[in-house]
C-alpha cells in the first residue's frame, strides 16, 4: 500500500475484535511482540497496515507469504461504535484502525493527513477519505458541524483533536511489551492517575 | 515431584491476565513498597538485540492498598501468592514484612535488594533480610542482583540472617540509544536489562551461589525455552520464573513445562526434578553431594 | 580530530599479528602481571547466544620478561603501546607501574582492576589507584568492571585517587553448559562475557561514568560494526576499542573506523568527534557543556 | 559425504596453505568463527570436510549454495611433508586434512577409522585409503615396519599414536576464538609449557 505494507494473516479461530482494539504480532528473530492495530478483518483473515520504523516493523514486512506469526489478540478497548455522526481523523499509519471501523460505521465521512501521496495510497482503504498532504495538517481541514470524532495519528495530531473536539474518542499509541497489562510499559498520565494504555486504551474519551 | 514454575515479578499482572496467573505453581506480585509510588516516567520500556530493557521504577499502589484491594481480590486465583517486597531501608522491609505476616493468602515473600530503577541505594542485605526475618515466619526469599562483585558473599549474608532460599537473578542496568537521535530510549536513560543477555550471567549466579549457601534457589533470567529452564535446574536453581518471555508468549508456563519435561527425558532424567545440580555433578563436586533443597509453593 | 580506535586487553597478540596491531591507533597489551602467570586450564573459551565467555586467567609472562622481552619488539611496531597492569594487591601495582615508569615505548597504563577470572579480590580502587600513581607520571586508565552496584561512586574514587581517564568496561561474569552433559562448558565454571550482550552494559557504565567525572573514557564492550562505536562516543567515550569483534575479523579496526565515519556523517557530524557526548546533549544535560575530554595516543 | 558435509569455497585470492593447515570460517549469525582443516584446494577452490556437532557446524553446513562465507587463513603450522615413508592415520571428521595431503605427498598409505559406515563415505577422499570401523580402533591396524606417521583424530586416538609412533606428526584441536594468537583460548601444554595451538600448532611432534 504505498509507502505502507498490508500484511495479511489467516485468522484461524481468532475474533478479529472492535475496530481501534488491538494484536501483539511477533517478528521474527526479536524479543517482543509489537503492538498492531486490527486494520481489516475480511472472513477467515486479518490484515495490519503497517509502517517501517525498526527492527520489529522491518521484520515484519519482510515475511514471506506462507509464513508463520504469532499472533496475540484482540487487546485492549477498541471505539465506541454507539455514535450518531461518525467522522473519521486520521494521520499517517494511524489510518490503520480506520478501514476496518469505516465498515463497522457503515462508512462515515474521513479525513486523513499523510506527509506524501506515496503515504496517501493508503486513503484507498477507506471510503468517502479526504486526503490532505502536508504541510496541510487534518486539522486544518476538519468540516464544520458537530462530529463524534474517531481519531488516531501522532500525538501531536491527538492533542490539537482533542482541543479541537472535545468529545473525541482518541487512540493513542506507546512502546508496549505485553499488551495485556503485565509490565507496566506503556503507562500514560490520564486525568492525573496513571493508567496502561494496553488495557484502560488505547482508546481514550478526549475529555479524559 | 515436579518443579514449580512461576512468573518473575513484575512480568505478569495475575488480576489483567487470571488465565496466566492460574497456568503457573505459584504466583509472585509486582514488587509492593510501604507508600504507593508512581514509578518513573514513560518511555519505560525498550527492547534491544539481546534483550529488554525496563525502567519501570516499581510502580505499586503501596503495602495498604495492596492488603486491602488486591489480596483479596489475588486469593480468588487459588494459585499461591509469592509478594515481592521492596524499600529503601531496613524499616521499610520490615513494615511490608510485618503488614503481610498475618496474611493468610500469602504463601512466600520474596524481598527485592536489587532493583536497577530506584535511585537510593537499599542498606546491606544482611540488614535487610534481618529486619525483615524479624516480622515474619513466611517462607523468605532474597532476590539478588548480578550487578555486585561477588554473589555468593551476599547469599552467605541473605542465608546467615535468616532467609530461607534465593531468587535469582534481578535485572541488570543496560542503555540503549535511539538509532535516529542517539538519545537514550528510556526516559530515565538507564534501565534494567532482562531476556537473554541475562542468561549466562544467571547461571553463574546460581552456580555460585549453590555452592555457597544450602538454600533452595528460584532461578530466572532469560528463560526462553524449557531447554533454559533445564540449565538453570542444572546450575542449582530448583523452581523457575518466567519474566519477559510472558510478554511475547502468555502460554509460556505451559510450554515451558512442557519443553522441560522432553528436555530432560532427553537428557535421560526420570523428571525435571532430578537435573537439579546436574552441572555440579557432572563436574564431580562433593559439596553437592547432600539433599537438594527445596521449593514449596 | 580523529576518534583513535584500539584494540581491548586481552584481544589481540601484536606480536603474534602486527599488521593488525598496525592498524591500530595504540595497541593495549594483554594484561601483566608482577609473577609470570600460567592462567586457567583449558577450556578456556566458549561461544554462546548472546556473546562469548573467557576464562584466561591473565596468563602473562610477569613484568620483568616482559619489560626485557616484549617490550623492544612491541616497539618496532611504531604504534603507541598501552600496557595493561594487573595484581592483587597494592604493591603489586605499584611495583609493576614502577617498572614500566621509566619506558620510553610505553605511552600509557590501563589498570585493570576488574579481571572476573581471577579468584582473589583485589583491594579497593581507591588504594590501587592511588599506588599506581604514586609510581608513574604516565597517562593512567583505571579499567572497571559492570559488576558493582554503582559504577559512578568507582569512577569518581578512580579520579580522585589521580587516574587520568577510565576504561569501560570489562567482562562480566556467566557461565555456559554443554548442551549435550550439562556441564560447564569452561573448565573453570565461569568465564568473563564479552560481545554483544555486553554493549547495553557498557552504554550504561559510560553513560553513568562521563556524567560522573571529567575523566575521558576508553569504550568497549560488544562493538562489531561503526554504529556500536558511534553509540559509545554518544553516551561519552572519546575512544574506542575492539575486542571479541578482533577473532571474527582482524580487519575490524580500518573497517569499523570507515564505518564511523560513515555513521558520523549519516547522523550530521562534521566528524565522528563531534559525536562524543551525543546522548547527553539529546537529553540537554547541562552538566555536560563543558570541553570534551580526549584520550590522546 | 555421508555423514558429513563438504563445503566448497571459493578461493578467491587466498593462499590454500599447507596440508594441516586451517582457516577460520565464519557460520552466519555466530559471533566467533570456526577453524577448518584445508580438505581439498582444487584451482581457484578450497573446500571443508565438516562435521555437524553445535551451532556453528550446523549453520555453516546449512549455507545455501552461491551464500557468501567469510574465511581467514591459511593459519597454523602445517604437516612437514619432507618425510621418507609417510602414512596418514585419521579418525572421523580428523581426516578432514588428508585428501589435500594424500595429494601433497603423491597418494601414500593411509588407515582411517569411522564410527560407521555412512561416516566411513568420506574415506573416498582419500586414494588409497585402508578404512576400519568400530569396535576396531585405527591404532589396531597400523601396519608394520617404520613409517612417518602424520595421525588426526579425537584425541584418545593421537594418545595412542604418540605412544605407539614418537616421530609421528599429531594434529591436534582445541576451541578456538580467533585462530591467530590473540585470544589464548586455545593453549594446551607441551613439554610442561603452555602453548598456543593456533600458532604453534595445530600439528605437533608427537615427541614434543
Ligand atoms: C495500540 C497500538 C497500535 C498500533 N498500531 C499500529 C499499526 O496499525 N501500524 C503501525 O505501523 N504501527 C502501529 N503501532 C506502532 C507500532 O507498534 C510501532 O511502530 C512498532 O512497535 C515499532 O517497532 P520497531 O521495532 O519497528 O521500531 P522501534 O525500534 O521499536 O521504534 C522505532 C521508533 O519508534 C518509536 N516507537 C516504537 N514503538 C512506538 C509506539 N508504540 N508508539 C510510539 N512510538 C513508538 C521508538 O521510540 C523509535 O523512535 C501501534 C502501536 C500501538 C501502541
Ligand atoms: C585446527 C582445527 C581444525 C579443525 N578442523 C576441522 C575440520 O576440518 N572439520 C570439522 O568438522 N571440525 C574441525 N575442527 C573442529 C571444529 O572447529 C569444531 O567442531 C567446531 O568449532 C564446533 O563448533 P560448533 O559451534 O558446531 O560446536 P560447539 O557448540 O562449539 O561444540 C560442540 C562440542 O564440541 C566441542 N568442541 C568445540 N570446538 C572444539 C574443538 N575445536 N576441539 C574439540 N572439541 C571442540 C565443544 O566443547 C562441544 O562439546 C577443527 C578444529 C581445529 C582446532
Ligand atoms: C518490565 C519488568 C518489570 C520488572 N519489575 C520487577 C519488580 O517489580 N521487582 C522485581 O524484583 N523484579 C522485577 N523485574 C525483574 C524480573 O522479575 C526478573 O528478575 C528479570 O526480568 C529476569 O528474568 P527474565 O530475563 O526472564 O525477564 C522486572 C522485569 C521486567 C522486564
Ligand atoms: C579472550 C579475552 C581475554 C581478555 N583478557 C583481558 C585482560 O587480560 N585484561 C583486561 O583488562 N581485559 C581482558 N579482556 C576484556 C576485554 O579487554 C574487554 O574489556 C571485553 O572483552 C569487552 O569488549 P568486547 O565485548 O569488545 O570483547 C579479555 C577479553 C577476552 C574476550
Ligand atoms: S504493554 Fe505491558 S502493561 Fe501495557
Ligand atoms: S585461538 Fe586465539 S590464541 Fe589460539
Amino acid at each position: 500500500m504505498g509507502a505502507y505494507t498490508l500484511l495479511r494473516v489467516e485468522r484461524g479461530g481468532l475474533e478479529p475484535g472492535i475496530p481501534g482494539q488491538f494484536f501483539m504480532l511477533s517478528p521474527p528473530g526479536r524479543l517482543l511482540p509489537r503492538p498492531m492495530s486490527v486494520c481489516l478483518a475480511p472472513p477467515g483473515e486479518l490484515a495490519f497496515l503497517l509502517e517501517v520504523v525498526g527492527p520489529g516493523t522491518r521484520a515484519l514486512a519482510a515475511l514471506d507469504s506462507g509464513a508463520e506469526l504469532a499472533v496475540f489478540g484482540p487487546l485492549g478497548n477498541g471505539f465506541r461504535l454507539d455514535v450518531g455522526r461518525p467522522l473519521l481523523v486520521g494521520g499517517g499509519v494511524g489510518i490503520a484502525p480506520f478501514p476496518y471501523a469505516s465498515e463497522a460505521l457503515g462508512g462515515p465521512r474521513a479525513v486523513l493527513g499523510f506527509r506524501s501521496a506515496a503515504h496517501a495510497e493508503a486513503a484507498a482503504l477507506v471510503p468517502q477519505a479526504e486526503v490532505v498532504l502536508e504541510p496541510t495538517y487534518v486539522t486544518e481541514c476538519l468540516p464544520g458541524g458537530e462530529w463524534d470524532v474517531l481519531a488516531c495519528g501522532p500525538e501531536p495530531m491527538l492533542e490539537r483533536v482533542r482541543a479541537l473536539a472535545p468529545t473525541a474518542q482518541l487512540a493513542w499509541e506507546a512502546p508496549m511489551a505485553c499488551g495485556y497489562g503485565g509490565c507496566y510499559g506503556c503507562v500514560v498520565e490520564v486525568e492525573g492517575r496513571l493508567k496502561r494504555l494496553c488495557v484502560d486504551g488505547p482508546v481514550l474519551e478526549a475529555a479524559a | 515431584m515436579s518443579v514449580p514454575i512461576l512468573n518473575a515479578s513484575g512480568c505478569l499482572d495475575a488480576l489483567a491476565a487470571p488465565a496466566v496467573a492460574r497456568s503457573l505453581d505459584g504466583f509472585v506480585t509486582k514488587t509492593v513498597t510501604p507508600l504507593p509510588r508512581d514509578g518513573n516516567p514513560p518511555v519505560r520500556i525498550a527492547e534491544t538485540d539481546v534483550g529488554m530493557l525496563n525502567s519501570i521504577g516499581l510502580q505499586n499502589p503501596g503495602i495498604e492498598a495492596f492488603v486491602t484491594d488486591h489480596l483479596p481480590q489475588l486469593a480468588q486465583l487459588a494459585v499461591p501468592i509469592w509478594v515481592s517486597v521492596g524499600g529503601f531501608t531496613a524499616a521499610d522491609y520490615a513494615e511490608t514484612c510485618a503488614a503481610l505476616d498475618p496474611r493468610p493468602e500469602v504463601a512466600a515473600l520474596e524481598l527485592n535488594v536489587s532493583c536497577p530503577n530506584v535511585e537510593e541505594a537499599p542498606e546491606s542485605i544482611a540488614e535487610l533480610v534481618a529486619a525483615a526475618r524479624a516480622e515474619t515466619s513466611k517462607p523468605l526469599y532474597a532476590k539478588l542482583s548480578p550487578a555486585v562483585p561477588d554473589i555468593a558473599e551476599l547469599a552467605r549474608a541473605a542465608e546467615t540472617s535468616g532467609a530461607d532460599g534465593l531468587s535469582l537473578v534481578n535485572t541488570i542496568r543496560g542503555l540503549a540509544l535511539d538509532e535516529r537521535t542517539l538519545a537514550p530510549r528510556l526516559a530515565r536513560g538507564a534501565g534494567g536489562l532482562s531476556g537473554p543477555a541475562l542468561k549466562p550471567l544467571a547461571l553463574a549466579a546460581i552456580f555460585a551461589c549453590r555452592l555457597a549457601t544450602d538454600l533452595p534457589i528460584v532461578g530466572m533470567g532469560g528463560v526462553q525455552t524449557g531447554n533454559d529452564a533445564l540449565e538453570l535446574l542444572a546450575v542449582g536453581a530448583c523452581a523457575v520464573s518466567l519474566g519477559t518471555v510472558l510478554f511475547a508468549d502468555p502460554e509460556a508456563p505451559a510450554r515451558v513445562r512442557r519443553e522441560l519435561g522432553d528436555a530432560a527425558a532427553a537428557h535421560g532424567f526420570a523428571s525435571a526434578a532430578d537435573a537439579v545440580g546436574a552441572a555440579h555433578t557432572a563436574r564431580g563436586e562433593p559439596a553437592l553431594v547432600r539433599d537438594q533443597p527445596k521449593v514449596s509453593v
